[in-house]
C-alpha cells in the first residue's frame, strides 16, 4: 500500500491574517490577560495550550469581539480595531465553537446549522410571510448548502433530531457543523474534544484536518489533549495565568524548558 | 409650548413656594412605599428561595385580609382570628409546596411562574366563595387622626404602618441571620445542593418560605385592607409591587425595601405635581416607567451585581 | 395509526421542507379548513358564531402573536391588552377619519401602527432580560390603557369612552362590521383573516427570521456571535407579535364586540392571552389556537355545568368558582403537560405514526 | 418514450436525487466514452466495487455499451478476496465508490499488474490521491463528453457492435468450498430471463423497488438492472446499509427480494419492538395477529372465510395490519420474493397473513436467477413453486435436480474443467440441490444433494432441513447439524445475540456478550426446548423420524464470514466448520458433558485474537415415532 499511499503535501501558508498585539484584559481587578501577542497565518492551524484559568477561552473571545480588552489591538485582514461587536466579527468571517457547547437546544440539527447561514440571507420579512419566489429559491439554495456540511460531518442521521437530545459527541459535532455553515475564513474553537472518548476525538481530528484542507480555513483552537495538539497544529501558543510563556512549532515548544517546568507542576491529562 | 411648561416649569415653581406641602407628599409617598415594600418583600423571599416569582403575592396579601375579616365577622376575637389566619397561612404553604410545586421542580422559570398565576385565580376564586366579594372594612382599632411634626402633618395610620413594616423587617433580618433554618434558607438562594448539606430537606425549607411570604402578606394585607377595606383591588395594588421588584432586584430584601420607599415617594411626587401636565391619573403607569427607565440604565436593578456574561 | 407513510418519499428539499410533508396531515388540513369554511358558517347559529367562535378566532390570533414573541423569540411580554387595544383603537380613528378606506386596509393598516409601537416599547428588551422584561412590559400595558381612557381623542370625543364600530362592506355591499353584518359575514372575514395570518406566521417561524428568534431564545449570546444581530432581531419579533396582536385587537373591537372600550384590555386580558399560548403550547402555531379553543371554551362549560346538572347557585358564586376552577386546572395542565397541548397532539402523532410500535 | 419517467434515486444529502431515463442514458454515455477515452476496449474487464450507487450502475451499463464486461465485487470483501476476483478476471479498469475500497485496491495494485485505471465516484477524503491512474468519475465522464464530441457515432457505432450471445456479466459465487467462480453471463441470458420474470409477475414502469442488496449478487443485477431495464421502472438506492429499514418505509417499493434472513429480522424487531408496548397494545396485537394466523393466509389465497371472521379481519387491518405494513414499508408490495435459501414457516405465514404477497422463489447464478417460482395463489411455505416461464426441470435418480433454461451462462471464465462438471453438453444444469415435485407440481427442496446422508442405522439425514428447521426460532442464528455414518444427530448452536439479549434483559439477567450468554444454563434451557420442539416435528414425518437431535452445544463465538466459517451470502461452510471445530464434533459423539476450548477470532479492524472458552454439552429429549405413523 505504502508505494501507492497519498502523498501528504508540504504545508503552505499565506501572509498573517490575524495579528494579536499586546493585548491585556482585566475582569475588576483580575488579569485575565496581559501583553498577549501572536500572529496567525493563512490557512495555519493554531493552537493556544495552557492549564485551566490560562486565559485561553478569554483570548478567543477577544478575538471575535465578545470581550474587549483595555490594552491592545486585533488587526484581522489587514484591518486594526480594538473595539467590535461579535456579530460584526461574525460577518467579516469568523466562526466559533465554544467550550460549553451554545447550540440552540430547541432547534434540530438542521435548523442549527441553518442559522450560521443567517449573516447571508436577505430576504425580508414580506417575502418570507409569503414564503413565495425569491425567499424560497433562497431558503432552498441555502438547505443545499447545509446538507453538503451535513454529509461532510456525516449527521444525516440527526439531521431533523432536536438538538437537545443527542449525546454530548454528536453536539459538538452539530455546533462545527454550525460555524461551518458560515464559510468562516476564520475558524475559532474552544476545545473541540473536551469530553470526548478516543474514538470521537479521532474523528473529530480528521473532520478539524478536513475543514483546513479542503476549504483552506485558518484555525485558532484551544485543546488539553497534548497528543491531539501536537498532532493537528501546525503552531503552538502557551498560555500561563494570563500571560505568553511560549510560541513556535510544536516541536519547539515541547522542549522549551519554561513550558515544561510550567507543565511539570501542574498534573495533565 | 404650554404643555411643556406644565411638566418643566410649573411643578418646580409650586414646589418652591409650598416647601411643607412638598415634604408632606414627600413622607406620605414614603409611608405608600412602605406597603409596597412589604408586598415586594414576599416576592423576594419566595424568589431568593426557591427560584420562583410568586404572582400569587398579590392574591395570598387578599386570601389573608379575607379570612381575617371573615373570620371577625363571624364574631371571633380579634386576637383569635389573627391567630386562625395565620394557620390557615401556613396550611396554605405546605398545601402549594406538596400540590404544586413539588410536582414542578424541575420545570422552566416561566411554568413555575404561570403556576403562580393559576394558584392566584385559584385564591381569588376560593376566597371570594367562601367569604363573599363585598367590600369589608377591617378595623383592628389603629387610630388614623392627623399627626403634626414641625407644620407637616402626617395621617397616625401610616406611623403606625411603616412601624409595623419596621418590625416585620427587623424579624425577619434576625430571622435570616440568627437561626439555623434562616441560614438554611439563604445557602438555598445560593446553592441548592449546599443547602441540602445543612441537612433541612428543600421541600421543608419551601414550605416555611412561602410561610413567611404568607405571614408578610397577612401584614401587608391588614395594612392595606385597613386603608382601602378588603376587597377584590387589593390584588392590583399587589402590582404595584412589580416595579418595586425591578428597581430593588428581585433577590435583595434591602432593595425590595428601598425601592419601595423610592417608587411610593416618585408615584406621589409625579401625581401631585406632574398628573395635571397629563391629565391625572399617571399613578397607573407612572412606577412602571420609573423602574423601566431606570433599567435602562443599570439592567442590574439597585442592588444586583453587575453581569459579567461567559460563553 | 391513521398514518401512512410509505412511499411518500421527497426527491426535492422543497418537498422536504413543506410545512405538512404528510400526506395525511394535508387531508386532515383540508377537511379542518372546509369544516371551517364551509360546515361552521351552515350549521352553526347565531349564538355559536358570535359568543363562541369569533372570540375563538380573535383569540388565536393574539395567542399567535404573543406566541412569536414568547414561543419563538423568547421575550416574555405581559402587554398584549395594550397592543390590542393600540389595534382597535387605530382602527377606528382610520376607519373614522377615511371612510372610503377598504376595512382590509384599515385592520392591516392597524396592525402596522400597533407595530411601531410594539418596537417602543420592545426597546427595554436589549438590557433587560427575563422576569425584568415581563414587568417592563407591564408599563406599555398600563400605559396603553391609561392613555386610551385618558384621551378623548382616541374616542371621538365619545362621553362613555366607548368607541363603536363603523359598517363597512368588502366585495361591494357584503357588510362585516357593524350591527348590521350577519354573523355569518362576520365569522368568515376573521376566518380568512386568522388563516392568512396563521400561514404568513408559519412562513416566517419557518424561514431564517424564525430561526434567527429561536436562536436568540435559545442562547442569546451565542446567536450573537454567529453573526445574528440582537437588536434587530428582537425589535423584529416584537414588530411582527405586535402587529398580530393589533389586528387581533381591531377584529375583537369590530367584528366580535361591534364595540368597545378600553378597559376591555385590560391586564388581565395580557393574562389570558398568556394562558392561551402556555396551555396550548409555546413555539407552536398550532399551539395558539389549541389554547385559544381551550380558554375560550372552559368558562362556558363551566358556567353551564351547574345548570346541565340542575345545580342552581348564584351568579355571583358562580363567577368566583369559575376563577377557583379556572385556576386549579391551569395548575394541573401545567402540572400534567408543561409543554402545552401542542406537545400532547405532537405525543399522539408520533404515537400514530409509528403505531403500532410504541417507539 | 419513456425519457422523462424516473429511471433510477439515490437517498442523498437527504433527498431522493432523481434522474429520469433520458438523463441516465446521457450519464451513461458519457461514461462509456470516458472508459474509452482511456482506452477501455470490447472485451475488456471494469471491477465494480461499492454498495448499490447509481454511478455504479451506470458503469456497469456503460461497460457493456463499450462491449466489455461488468464485473461487481462484494464491497465488504477482504483486500486478498478483492485480489483473487481482479486478478482471474483480468480487470483492467475499476470503479470503486469510496476512499476505503479505493485504498483497498492500491493495497492489491501491485499483486493485479493488469489493473491500469482505477475511478472513484467519492472524492471525500481524495484529495490527495493524485496518481496519473486515478480518476474522479465526474472528470472521467467530461473526458467522456469530449471524447464523445471528437469522435461522432462511436457510441452508435459501439452498440451496435454488440451481440446478444456476448458475455454481458461476470459474476463470482462465494462458492461453499473452494475459490469463487467467475460465472459468465450473456446479455440474452439476462435480458430473456429479466423479460420472462416480468411477463410472469406482470411487472409494468409503474413498479418502485429498492436496490440494497450487494451488486455482486445475480439478484440484485437481475432485478434491479435487467427487470428494471426491460419493465422501465425507478430504482432506487438507500443513503446508507445502515439506513436500508428508513428508506424501505420511505419508498415503500412495490417490487421487493430479499433473502429470508432479512425478513427473519424484521419480524424480530417486531416482536422486540412490540413487547415494549402498553399492554393493552400488546392484547390487541397478539389477539389480531392469532386472527390473522387463522384467516388471514386464507383470504390472501381467495378462500373461503366466514363472514364473521372477514369482518374481525377488517377490523385487525384498520387496527394493526396495515399500519404494521405501513411502519415496515411493506404496504405496497405487490410482489415479495425470497430467495437464497429455505424461509421459515412460521416467518412466511406472519407475513402472508398480513396480506403481504411474498413468494418463495428457487434460483441460482448458473440460471441468471430465476428457475422456479409460485404462482400467485400457489404459495406453500414448504415448496418453491413451479418452473418459470421457458424452464425445464428433472430430478436425477439420486435425487439432483436439473433444469435448462434461457437463462443457462456460459460458462465459469477460465475454468472449462468446472463448467463440464456443472453443465451437460446439450444444456442441462446441476444445481447441486436434492428435492422432487409433490403432487399439485411444486418443487421441494430438501438440501444440498451431496450433503444429504444416512445416520448408521441407515435413516435419512438432510443437515440444512434440520438447520433450517432450527434456525425459524428467533433465539438461534446459526445452526450446524452433524450425523451423516454417525449414530445419531448432533448440533452445534450459535443463538441470536439481539433475541437473547432482550429475553435476557427481560429477566434482569446481567450479561458481558455473547460468550458470556452463551455458556448461561438458562440460556442452554431456552435452546433446548427449541431443539425438543424440532424433534416433536420431526417424529411427524415418517422420512426424517430417525435424524431427530441428540446432542447439542451452544458455540462460545458467533460463526463469522470473517474467519471463513460462513460465505458472504451468509451460508455455512460446513466442511470448514467440522475441520476447524474437530474437538467439538468429538466430544458431541463422546459422553463428555463440556469441553475446553480455544479459538482464533479475527477483530472488525482486521486484528486477530484468541477465545478461550468451557463450552457445556447437554442432551435433548427425543420424541418416540407416533403410532399413528406406524400404522400407516
Amino acid at each position: 500500500m505504502d508505494a501507492y499511499a497519498p502523498q501528504k503535501k508540504e504545508r503552505v501558508f499565506g501572509d498573517v491574517v490575524l495579528s494579536v498585539d499586546d493585548i491585556s484584559l482585566s475582569f475588576g481587578g483580575v488579569q485575565a490577560l496581559a501583553n498577549i501577542s501572536f500572529g496567525v497565518r493563512e490557512h495555519q492551524v493554531l493552537a493556544i495550550i495552557g492549564p485551566n484559568g490560562a486565559g485561553k477561552s478569554s483570548m478567543l473571545n477577544v478575538i471575535n469581539g465578545f470581550y474587549h480588552p483595555q490594552q491592545g489591538t486585533i488587526t484581522y485582514k489587514g484591518e486594526t480595531r480594538r473595539q467590535m461587536k461579535p456579530h460584526q466579527a461574525a460577518r467579516q468571517g469568523v466562526a466559533r465553537t465554544f467550550q460549553n457547547i451554545a447550540l440552540f437546544k430547541g432547534m434540530s440539527t438542521l435548523d442549527n446549522i441553518m442559522t450560521g447561514r443567517n449573516t447571508m440571507m436577505h430576504r425580508n420579512l414580506l417575502w418570507q410571510a409569503l414564503h413565495v419566489g425569491p425567499a424560497r429559491k433562497e431558503e432552498l439554495e441555502h438547505r443545499e448548502f447545509v446538507e453538503n456540511i451535513i454529509d461532510f460531518l456525516e449527521i444525516e442521521h440527526i439531521r431533523k433530531t432536536p438538538v437537545g437530545r443527542l449525546p454530548y459527541g454528536l453536539q459538538k459535532r452539530v455546533e462545527l457543523g454550525r460555524a461551518l455553515a458560515a464559510q468562516p475564513e476564520l475558524l475559532l474553537l474552544d476545545e473541540p474534544m473536551a469530553g470526548m472518548n478516543l474514538e470521537e476525538k479521532e474523528d473529530m481530528s480528521r473532520f478539524i484536518l478536513d475543514v483546513n484542507d479542503e476549504f483552506g480555513t485558518t484555525i485558532v483552537l484551544i485543546e488539553h489533549d497534548m497528543g491531539v495538539v501536537m498532532d493537528i497544529s501546525d503552531h503552538v501558543v502557551v498560555l500561563d495565568y494570563g500571560r505568553k510563556l511560549a510560541d513556535g512549532s510544536p516541536d519547539e515548544v515541547r522542549s522549551n524548558q519554561e513550558v515544561i517546568d510550567a507543565y511539570l507542576g501542574v498534573a495533565h491529562d | 409650548m404650554e404643555f411643556l411648561t406644565a411638566i418643566f416649569v410649573t411643578p418646580f415653581v409650586e414646589i418652591v413656594s409650598y416647601p411643607i406641602f412638598f415634604f408632606e407628599v414627600v413622607i406620605g409617598g414614603l409611608l405608600a412605599g412602605v406597603m409596597y415594600s412589604l408586598v415586594a418583600l414576599g416576592f423576594v423571599l419566595i424568589f431568593k428561595a426557591s427560584g420562583v416569582f410568586n404572582f400569587a403575592q398579590g392574591a395570598m396579601v387578599l386570601f389573608a385580609a379575607l379570612t381575617l375579616v371573615g373570620l371577625m365577622e363571624h364574631g371571633l376575637p380579634w386576637w383569635l382570628a389573627l391567630l386562625l389566619t395565620i394557620a390557615v397561612m401556613v396550611l396554605l404553604a405546605i398545601t402549594v409546596e406538596k400540590v404544586v410545586l413539588r410536582k414542578l421542580v424541575n420545570q422552566e422559570a416561566i411554568i413555575l411562574f404561570m403556576a403562580t398565576i393559576g394558584l392566584s385565580y385559584f385564591l381569588d376564586g376560593f376566597g371570594q366563595t367562601i367569604w363573599g366579594s363585598d367590600v369589608k372594612v377591617l378595623d383592628l382599632g389603629i387610630p388614623s387622626a392627623p399627626l403634626e411634626f414641625g407644620g407637616i402633618l402626617v395621617n397616625e395610620f401610616d406611623i403606625v404602618a411603616a412601624v409595623s413594616a419596621g418590625s416585620l423587617v427587623a424579624v425577619l433580618a434576625v430571622f435570616f441571620q440568627k437561626t439555623r433554618i434562616g441560614r438554611a434558607l439563604r445557602a438555598v438562594a445560593d446553592d441548592h445542593q449546599a443547602a441540602l448539606s445543612v441537612g433541612i430537606p428543600l421541600k421543608t425549607i419551601w414550605a416555611i418560605v412561602w410561610s413567611v411570604a404568607g405571614l408578610v402578606g397577612l401584614v401587608a394585607g391588614i395594612m392595606w385592607g385597613t386603608k382601602l377595606g378588603v376587597q377584590f383591588t387589593l390584588t392590583l395594588v399587589a402590582l404595584k409591587a412589580l416595579p418595586v421588584l425591578i428597581l430593588g432586584g428581585f433577590t435583595s430584601i434591602p432593595g425590595a425595601i428601598i425601592g419601595g420607599l423610592i417608587i411610593g415617594m416618585g408615584e406621589k411626587v409625579a401625581e401631585v405635581f406632574w398628573g395635571a401636565a397629563f391629565g391625572g391619573a399617571i399613578e397607573d403607569w407612572f412606577a412602571y416607567m420609573l423602574a423601566l427607565v431606570f433599567l435602562l440604565f443599570r439592567p442590574q436593578g439597585l442592588f444586583g451585581d453587575k453581569i459579567i456574561e461567559r460563553v | 395509526m391513521l398514518y401512512r407513510e410509505a412511499g411518500q418519499f421527497k426527491s426535492s428539499y422543497d418537498e422536504d421542507q413543506a410545512i405538512f410533508p404528510i400526506l395525511q396531515d394535508r387531508i386532515m388540513l383540508a377537511i379542518v379548513l372546509i369544516v371551517a369554511f364551509v360546515a361552521v358558517p351552515l350549521l352553526f347559529n347565531e349564538y355559536w358564531l358570535s359568543t363562541i367562535m369569533l372570540p375563538f378566532l380573535v383569540f388565536s390570533l393574539a395567542a399567535l402573536g404573543l406566541n412569536l414573541l414568547t414561543g419563538y423569540a423568547g421575550q416574555l411580554s405581559l402587554g398584549t391588552g395594550g397592543f390590542m387595544a393600540t389595534g382597535a383603537f387605530a382602527a377606528y380613528k382610520l376607519a373614522v377619519a377615511f371612510p372610503e378606506m377598504n376595512i382590509i386596509i384599515v385592520f392591516l393598516l392597524s396592525g402596522v401602527i400597533t407595530a411601531g409601537v410594539g418596537v417602543l416599547f420592545g426597546i427595554p428588551s436589549l438590557r433587560i432580560k427575563g422576569f425584568y422584561l415581563a414587568v417592563a412590559t407591564l408599563a406599555s400595558q398600563f400605559f396603553l390603557i391609561w392613555m386610551f381612557n385618558k384621551f378623548p381623542w382616541f374616542t371621538n370625543y365619545s362621553s362613555s369612552g366607548v368607541i363603536s364600530a363603523p359598517p363597512r362592506a368588502v366585495f361591494g355591499d357584503y357588510f362585516v362590521t357593524g350591527s348590521s353584518a350577519s354573523p355569518q359575514a362576520k365569522y368568515l372575514f376573521a376566518l380568512a383573516f386568522v388563516a392568512l395570518l396563521a400561514l404568513a406566521a408559519k412562513n416566517i417561524v419557518r424561514s431564517h427570521i424564525g430561526r434567527g428568534w429561536m436562536a436568540i431564545r435559545d442562547m442569546d449570546i451565542a446567536a450573537e456571535i454567529i453573526g445574528i444581530k440582537p437588536l434587530q432581531t428582537k425589535l423584529g419579533a416584537f414588530a411582527v407579535s405586535s402587529f398580530y396582536c393589533g389586528i387581533s385587537g381591531a377584529l375583537w373591537a369590530f367584528i366580535y364586540t361591534s364595540s368597545v372600550e378600553a378597559l376591555a384590555f385590560d391586564i388581565t386580558r395580557s393574562f389570558q392571552i398568556l394562558f392561551m399560548v402556555i396551555i396550548g403550547g409555546l413555539g407552536s402555531v398550532l399551539g395558539s389556537f389549541l389554547g385559544a379553543a381551550f380558554i375560550v371554551l372552559l368558562p362556558i362549560l363551566l358556567s353551564n355545568a351547574p345548570t346541565m346538572v340542575g345545580l342552581n347557585i348564584s351568579v355571583d358564586l358562580i363567577s368566583h368558582m369559575e376563577f377557583m376552577i379556572m385556576g386549579a386546572l391551569i395548575i394541573f395542565f401545567l402540572i400534567v403537560e408543561p409543554h402545552g397541548l401542542a406537545r400532547l397532539w405532537q405525543v399522539a402523532k408520533e404515537k400514530l405514526r409509528l403505531w403500532p410500535f410504541p417507539y | 418514450m419513456r425519457g422523462s419517467r424516473p429511471a433510477i434515486r439515490e437517498k442523498d444529502f437527504g433527498i431522493w436525487q432523481t434522474w429520469n431515463w433520458a438523463q441516465t442514458e446521457k450519464e451513461i454515455r458519457a461514461l462509456a466514452c470516458g472508459l474509452a477515452a482511456y482506452g477501455f476496449e470490447r472485451g475488456d474487464r471494469l471491477a465494480i466495487i461499492g454498495d448499490n450507487r447509481p454511478q455504479l450502475y451506470w458503469a456497469m451499463v456503460a461497460a457493456q455499451y463499450d462491449g466489455g464486461v461488468p464485473v461487481p465485487v462484494y464491497q465488504d470483501s477482504v483486500a486478498e478476496e478483492m485480489q483473487y476476483v481482479l486478478e482471474h478476471a483480468d480487470a483492467r479498469f475499476a470503479i470503486a465508490e469510496d476512499q476505503e475500497q479505493v485504498d483497498k485496491l492500491l493495497e492489491i495494485k501491485d499483486r493485479c499488474p493488469r489493473l491500469e485505471h482505477i475511478i472513484y465516484k467519492d472524492q471525500r477524503g481524495m484529495r490527495d490521491y493524485n496518481h496519473p491512474f486515478i480518476h474522479y468519475i465526474e472528470d472521467v465522464q467530461e473526458k467522456g463528453r469530449q471524447y464523445d464530441a471528437e469522435h461522432p457515432g462511436y457510441a452508435e457505432g459501439k452498440v451496435n457492435e454488440g451481440k446478444g450471445s456476448d458475455i454481458a456479466i461476470m459474476l463470482y459465487t462465494s462458492g461453499t468450498t473452494g475459490k469463487p467462480k467467475g460465472v459468465m453471463l450473456s446479455h440474452d441470458n439476462l435480458i430473456i430471463t429479466a423479460r420472462n420474470g416480468a411477463i410472469q409477475e406482470g411487472l409494468t414502469e409503474n413498479e418502485e423497488a429498492l436496490a440494497y442488496l450487494p451488486m455482486a449478487w445475480v439478484g440484485d443485477n437481475l432485478f434491479s438492472l435487467s427487470q428494471a431495464y426491460v419493465a422501465g421502472f425507478c430504482v432506487s438506492c438507500p443513503e446508507s446499509s445502515e439506513t436500508v429499514l428508513t428508506d424501505l418505509r420511505e419508498i415503500g417499493p412495490t417490487y421487493f427480494f430479499a433473502p429470508p434472513r432479512i425478513f427473519e429480522n424484521i419480524l424480530t424487531t417486531v416482536t422486540i419492538r412490540m413487547e415494549d408496548a402498553a399492554p393493552f397494545k400488546q392484547r390487541m396485537f397478539k389477539y389480531f395477529m392469532e386472527l390473522a394466523k387463522r384467516v388471514g393466509t386464507r383470504i390472501l389465497d381467495g378462500e373461503q372465510v366466514s363472514f364473521m371472521d372477514r369482518l374481525r379481519y377488517m377490523a385487525g387491518n384498520i387496527l394493526i395490519y396495515a399500519p404494521l405494513k405501513n411502519v415496515l414499508g411493506f404496504s405496497r408490495f405487490r410482489v415479495a420474493y425470497t430467495a437464497g435459501e429455505a424461509i421459515g414457516p412460521e416467518i412466511f405465514d406472519f407475513y402472508r397473513s398480513l396480506g403481504i404477497n411474498i413468494k418463495q422463489l428457487y434460483g441460482s447464478t448458473e440460471a441468471s436467477v430465476l428457475i422456479t417460482t409460485q404462482p400467485n395463489g400457489e404459495v406453500r411455505p414448504d415448496t418453491v413453486g413451479k418452473p418459470c416461464l421457458d424452464v425445464d426441470i428433472r430430478i436425477e435418480d439420486n435425487g439432483e435436480v436439473m433444469f435448462k433454461s434461457p437463462g443457462v451462462f456460459v460458462g465459469y471464465y477460465k475454468n472449462e474443467e468446472a463448467t463440464a462438471e456443472t453443465k451437460t453438453s446439450d444444456g442441462w444444469v446441476h444445481t447441486g440441490d436434492a428435492g422432487f415435485f409433490d403432487a399439485d407440481g411444486h418443487l421441494k427442496i430438501i438440501d444440498r444433494a451431496k450433503d444429504v446422508g444416512k445416520l448408521t442405522d441407515g435413516s435419512m439425514f438432510a443437515p440444512k432441513y434440520l438447520e433450517n428447521k432450527l434456525k425459524f426460532f428467533p433465539f438461534v442464528k446459526e445452526a450446524v447439524a452433524f450425523g451423516n455414518e454417525k449414530d445419531y444427530v448432533a448440533t452445534f448452536i450459535n443463538i441470536d445475540l439481539e433475541a437473547v439479549g432482550n429475553w435476557a434483559e427481560r429477566r434482569n439477567l446481567p450479561y458481558s456478550g455473547y460468550t458470556d450468554l452463551a455458556d448461561r444454563d438458562d440460556v442452554y434451557d431456552l435452546v433446548q426446548e427449541c431443539i425438543e420442539k424440532v424433534n416433536v416435528d420431526l417424529a411427524a414425518d415418517e422420512h426424517l423420524s430417525g435424524s431427530q437431535i441428540r446432542r447439542f452445544l451452544i458455540l462460545h463465538k458467533e460463526l463469522d464470514a470473517d474467519d471463513g466459517e460462513l460465505t458472504r451470502t451468509r451460508k455455512v461452510r460446513r466442511n470448514f466448520i467440522a475441520d476447524r471445530y474437530q474437538e467439538l464434533i468429538d466430544a458431541l459423539y463422546s459422553d463428555k458433558s463440556h469441553i475446553r476450548v480455544e479459538a482464533e477470532v479475527t477483530f472488525e479492524d482486521g486484528r486477530k485474537g484468541m477465545i478461550k472458552a468451557d463450552v457445556k454439552i447437554r442432551e435433548a429429549a427425543m420424541t418416540t415415532v407416533q403410532p399413528m405413523k406406524e400404522a400407516g
